[in-house]
């Protein structure tokens, strides 16, 4: 914990990472209350169609006249969820995996290797996307698919790091005094493995809110959200590119590209603070 | 040699258990079992039949799964409902036209990232590398076909966006094909080339960072070598080395990119092909898309690992 | 008398953002010919960063500060260009994990040559020639040149990183804990090394180590650091048989000697101090059991206290003079 | 009668790991066929370099290794052979210190977890009494400032009395002492090994001493068992065996440890690899006193003197008798 704090407190990566994830938690929890239109309300008037920015709608509006700036702000929710909670399911399973493989080892190390081998070489936007097609465009549906397919890195780091523990002398002390299995998982591997699920959590967060942009471009994201993928998707079918409208598309690209930013420079963040080689060993050269 | 084996023989349970996951998949979780696959508008009864026999269809799912087998390893993929020809046929038609574009792409985006990697690693904590970090990891964060989309709109007058070639142009020359080409290929690689970079720039520095605390850099200053020969002949040569292992491992990331930068340039490759399957619901393709990449994943990998075992002496001398 | 080396008031401090730490707080020594002195002191007390700052091969963090001249040429200032060309051609140094020391994907033979191609220009093959008879030299089969560290053992190792320090026939070699993971067989072996070299090639060595009696096998003079200072510098024997300083005395009575049937070890309450900054007064005060008050007041310089004898004590005399 | 006896104690590891193992079956013998026995309250030096087998000896005495044979009687009741809830029991007797205490302690738990450890595995929680106890005993007080520390928070010397004070907080009669000072600095090195002394007396312990130093385990140790490849090839009493070696082997070692003042006899080379072990007399390559017999035959253990065992053909008797003479099996 006093490494984690330390890096965070030194790095100004870490720093941006927070405040940059800390304002859109932020957005996505007060975002309805605050967003100036229904993003969903049409427009009347044939001018508020594709209208530029301006004072009445800051970002425009789409080809319906809807408001733009709303629907980034409704879509900072959805994508966060979408983000958070298909990571959760990837750590959770990635985990699982990864400490029985790590800590049983033998025949049922081998099968579980093999099976996160697997899903490891097939490519996991084609995965999901498949999934999903034959799923249905849920947003349950895709955050699962999106947490099936993302669990592999969990399982290795969770397996590389049980495999050290376990050899470590607590451990052998442990199991001097006769402690069984499940009490040397939970209070000797965990507690050890969790640093790294967490920071494992963050990279996957910033994995998954760019997978659901993928999906969504490929027109494979929930048609009753508006998640930040969907609205450059419809973006991309209106030919907001063609026809020069830029601040269809612009923001929430931008939007996307900010979170995914900030998780990942936790993520390193945390990776840092968490090596042991790079926080004790020094570089002369 | 033993470990070989041993890599050899774990890439056959891995091809299985892939197989094993694509048929469960496309006939388990759908509510009509099975028989996605073989139908769809325009198909006709006889070719349906034909498939019905071939898969076994009405034979236990163990059974299916075996006809399954066999017929992916004879290289029948099914018949796309789309385009009406053998799914095979199809992708390797496409492939060709994806590996234009992909691979001058991936190449140049390694090659940028270790580079700059090394840059990073070497100045860890200093200004270049948090300027470098911000860089890469900053294009690393943003959807491809965004950048796609917006490179379009700036420079889509200068550079052709549509297609590998401009459609109806008789070319005179070889020449001025690949002039073509090139001013085709150049938005959709330049986007793929400084977004995927990124990812090999996070591996080479954190492999290098690693590296460089070994002592034996400090031996090699000891020894009177100067910065530069230190990680040209030392540091950079082994941190290659699981290098070479973690790109292939990394290689299934590369297909979210290509296939949205194909649907935004319209480039007819395999891409571009998903996306179509995915409007038309023609599993056939994206099944056969699934297994033929991640099958030539998983060679990829078993070759890096050949090769892996050939370079370090820590393993070739065990 | 003719120095080969000479230190004068080398410090170190490790800086980062939040602290400043001392680890090695003014030390002066000096190296005559074919001398070999021994380092002597427990984890922490700067030995390891002395021996580092004068290869200056400290990480950027590390300030470095003092004079040291070999041959008459003051190395710590140097530019790091001209630093180079002194490395392995005038002082080289052995580490103590020499299965970390070496690279592990580069044969024992290019490790052993890579000093004599770049800094004598040999080429390449004349270079592995050299590397072969000085693979001989420290009775390591020539044919394993093309070995790669793993496949040596560790004994074989730790002979085979000597064969590289040696390759540039350097003046002074710092052996920093060389044999310090090795059994003590090996150890015996790697000593008898070392001690023929110094004869044989008339090699000035700094031997680093926390255990005394080993210095009391290889050294012809020990120093003793304390918290970053030199507090004791002696013959080898005189030390042994006098020990002047009173972290030297509480040292000497905690080791356990073979055959020395003693039935309580020496210990000294508490722990080295913080060098972050360093306290005012005698580091060792609040440890010592001869503690008066000028200990709290400045650190006891180090003074001449009779034949190539120094200590750094307000109260060393004790209840005894040294003759 | 004896707390801990080991008769013909056999220890192997398999050599492949993972799935490969169902393939190949070898071994590496680290321990061949090692007896001894440890009085209550005395203390038995296991004494050898790196890679003799006298720390798997103290794991396999634990019952903490697989692939062991031979007996390791506890009070008479095998340990190898011993039910679940026998078993249990003897983990509350028996405790092991090992040498890292960097290594040995959870970094996620406070000393109170840690030191407590051992009572909650053994359902004795509740009783912090024994807690505090323990880390007196240790020697840390007041024990309330370290009950909430941290192990990165202590010294070596701190984290090592807090591995001892768990070790002890159950009341064993048995500790193994696995390289317990190795890791440490002379000073601190110095006042674990006289809590080592002052815990024997105040609790009756019995030590088996695991160490490469000899003069460690002479300081410790009642009675010393020299290995070498995982052979015991000298036991006997500590005086005894310091003063009249009979052992080439230890001979050897005794005369390269720092500070003995003897004249050094160097071996030449390494220990053989011990998947590839010489035959006959495991020492014979590297042996001064090595003629024909010895690359044939095993030496068995002969008493030189009483209670001095030694596995050699040829056994000097040093001053006592300049001649060699060959003692006759006892068996």
């Amino acid at each position: 914990m006093a490494e984690i704090k330390e890096a965070f407190r030194t790095s100004p990566f870490g720093k941006a990472g927070l405040a940059i994830v800390g304002i859109f938690i932020i957005l996505a929890i007060v975002g309805p209350y605050i967003a100036p239109y229904d993003p969903w309300k049409t427009a009347d008037e044939i001018e508020d169609i594709l209208a530029p920015p301006s004072w009445a709608h800051p970002l425009g509006t789409d080809e319906l006249g809807r408001d733009i700036l709303s629907q980034v702000i409704h879509g900072t929710r959805i994508t966060l969820i979408i983000g958070l909670s298909a990571a959760a399911i990837a750590v959770v399973v990635g985990t699982v995996v990864g400490v029985t493989a790590g800590y049983f080892g033998g025949v049922l190390d081998a099968m579980l290797m093999r099976i996160t081998d697997s899903f490891l070489s097939m490519p996991f936007i084609v995965l999901a996307i498949v999934i999903v097609s034959l799923l249905g465009r849920s947003l349950g549906n895709i955050i699962l698919a999106i947490g099936l397919v993302q669990w592999t890195q969990a399982a290795r780091i969770t397996r590389a790091q049980t495999l050290s523990i376990k050899e470590r002398v607590f451990v052998l002390r442990a199991r001097a005094l006769g402690a069984g299995p499940f009490y040397i998982m939970r209070r000797h591997i965990l507690p050890n493995v969790l640093p790294l699920v967490f920071a494992n959590m963050t990279l996957v967060t910033s994995l998954a809110i760019l997978s659901e942009a993928f999906l969504s471009f490929l027109g494979l994201g929930d048609p009753t959200k508006f998640s930040w993928g969907i609205i450059i998707r419809y973006a991309f079918e209106t030919g907001a590119v063609s026809i020069g409208a830029w601040w269809y598309f612009l923001p929430a690209g931008i939007c996307i590209m900010l979170v995914v930013l900030g998780f990942s420079f936790i993520s390193n963040t945390l990776d840092e603070a968490l090596n042991p080689k790079l926080r004790r060993g020094q570089v002369v050269i | 040699m033993r470990y070989l084996l041993r890599r050899l023989a774990e890439s056959l349970v891995t091809v299985v258990l892939i197989l094993t996951v694509t048929f469960f998949l496309f006939r388990v979780i759908p509510g009509d079992p099975a028989r996605i696959l073989i139908r769809g508008p325009g198909i006709t009864r006889e070719v349906i039949e034909h498939y019905e026999r071939l898969f076994g269809l009405d034979k236990p799912l163990i059974v299916q799964f075996g006809l399954f087998v066999r017929e992916t390893f004879r290289g029948n993929l099914g018949i796309s409902f789309a385009y009406k020809i053998p799914v095979l046929e199809l992708l390797v038609e496409r492939m060709g036209n994806t590996l234009i574009l992909l691979v001058p792409a991936t190449a140049l985006s390694i090659l940028l990232g270790l580079f700059l990697g090394v840059l990073a690693a070497w100045k860890r904590g200093r200004p270049l590398d948090f300027a470098l970090q911000v860089f890469s990891l900053g294009f690393w964060s943003i959807p491809t076909f965004w950048l796609g989309m917006i490179l379009i709109m700036l420079f889509g007058r200068t550079f052709s966006t549509g297609g590998m070639i401009t459609p109806g142009v008789e070319h005179g020359s070889l020449w001025s094909y690949f002039a073509d080409l090139g001013k085709h290929m150049f938005l959709p690689a330049l986007t793929l080339v400084l977004i995927m970079h990124g990812q090999y720039f996070m591996i080479m520095r954190s492999q290098l960072a690693e590296e460089l605390t070994e002592p034996y850099t400090r031996t090699a200053k000891a020894k009177g070598l100067r910065a530069g020969r230190i990680l040209r002949a030392h540091v950079v040569p082994n941190a290659m080395l699981p290098i070479t292992t973690l790109i292939a491992l990394n290689l299934a990331t590369l297909v979210a990119g290509f296939i949205t930068i194909e649907t935004v340039f319209s480039w007819p490759g395999i891409g571009k092909l998903v996306y179509r399957a995915i409007l038309m619901r023609d599993y056939p393709v994206l099944q056969g898309i699934l297994i033929f990449l991640s099958l030539s994943i998983v060679l990829a990998n078993f070759l890096a690992d050949i090769l892996y075992t050939v370079l370090d002496p820590r393993i070739r001398y065990r | 008398m003719e120095r080969i080396l000479s230190v004068k008031d080398l410090r170190v401090t490790y800086r980062t953002p939040a602290v400043a730490v001392e680890a090695v707080g003014g030390i002066s020594f000096s190296l005559a010919p074919g001398e070999i002195l021994g380092l002597a002191g427990e984890s922490g007390c700067g030995k390891t960063s002395a021996a580092s700052a004068l290869m200056r091969i400290l990480p950027h963090t590390a300030e470095i500060g003092g004079e040291a001249f070999i041959g008459g040429t003051e190395i710590l200032s140097l530019p790091e260009e001209e630093m180079s060309k002194i490395r392995w051609r005038k002082i080289a140094m052995v580490f103590q994990n020499a299965q970390a020391a070496l690279n592990p994907t580069k044969t024992i033979g290019y490790q052993i040559a890579e000093p004599l191609m770049i800094h004598l220009r040999y080429p390449r093959r004349r270079a592995l020639e050299e590397a072969a008879s000085l693979l001989a030299r420290v009775r390591i089969d020539p044919k394993r040149l093309t070995d790669y560290p793993h496949q040596l053992s560790g004994g074989m190792r730790q002979r085979a990183v000597i064969a590289m320090a040696l390759a540039c026939r350097p003046l002074v070699l710092i052996a920093d804990e060389p044999t310090t993971a090795l059994d003590v067989m090996v150890q015996a072996q790697i000593i008898e090394l070392l001690k023929e070299l110094r004869d044989e090639y008339g090699l000035s060595l700094i031997y680093i180590s926390h255990d005394l009696l080993l210095l009391a096998e290889i050294c012809d003079r020990i120093a003793v650091m304390y918290a970053g200072l030199v507090v004791e510098v002696a013959p080898t024997g005189g030390l042994f048989q006098r020990p002047l300083h009173p972290y030297t005395r509480k040292l000497l009575g905690a080791v356990t000697v073979l055959g020395v049937r003693a039935q309580r070890l020496e210990t000294i309450p508490g722990a080295p101090p913080r060098l972050a900054p360093p306290p005012p007064g005698c580091r060792f005060a609040p440890r010592c059991d001869r503690v008066s008050g000028a200990c709290r007041e400045g650190m006891p310089p180090l003074e001449p206290v009779g034949k190539g004898r120094r200590v750094a004590c307000w109260n060393w005399r004790g209840e005894d003079v040294p003759s | 009668m004896s707390l801990l006896e080991v008769r013909e104690l056999t220890v192997a590891y398999p050599v492949a790991v993972g799935l490969s193992a169902f393939f190949s079956r070898r071994y590496l013998v680290a321990v061949d066929h090692v007896s001894f026995s440890l009085p209550e309250g005395g203390t038995l030096a296991l004494v050898g370099e790196s890679g003799c087998g006298k720390s798997s000896t103290g794991l396999a005495v634990l019952g903490l290794l697989e692939h062991v044979e031979g007996e390791v009687l506890f009070r008479g009741r095998d340990v190898l052979r011993m039910r679940e809830k026998e078993r249990r029991e003897f983990r509350r007797h028996a405790q092991i210190v090992f040498q890292d205490p960097y290594e040995s302690l959870n970094p996620k738990m406070r000393v109170r977890t840690i030191v407590g450890e051992p009572l909650a595995i053994h359902r004795r929680r509740g009783e912090t009494g024994r807690l505090k106890e323990a880390l007196e005993l240790a020697g840390l007080s007041p024990p309330e400032y370290f009950l909430d520390k941290y192990p990165h928070e202590l010294s070596g010397g701190e984290r090592q009395r807090v591995a001892i004070a768990a070790a002890v907080v159950l009341q064993p009669k048995l500790l193994i002492l696995d390289e317990p000072v190795s890791n440490l600095d002379v000073s601190i090195k110095a006042g674990i090994m006289n809590l080592f002394r002052d815990l024997q007396d105040q609790l009756g312990l019995s030590y088996l001493f695991i160490t490469h130093d000899l003069a460690d385990a002479f300081f410790l140790a009642d009675e010393v068992a020299v290995m070498y490849l995982g052979v015991a090839v000298e036991k006997g009493e500590t005086d005894e065996v310091l003063s009249h070696p009979l052992h080439p082997y230890t001979e050897a070692l005794l005369s390269v440890a720092p500070g003995s003042g003897r004249e050094k006899l160097i071996l030449a080379g390494d220990v053989p690899d011990p998947l590839h072990p010489p035959p006959g007399c495991r020492f014979h390559p590297r042996c001064p006193r090595a003629r024909g017999r010895c690359s044939e035959e095993v030496p068995p253990e002969v008493e030189a003197a009483p209670g001095h065992r030694v596995r050699c053909f040829y056994v000097s008797r040093g001053e006592r008798d300049p001649h060699l003479e060959e003692p006759k099996p006892i068996h």
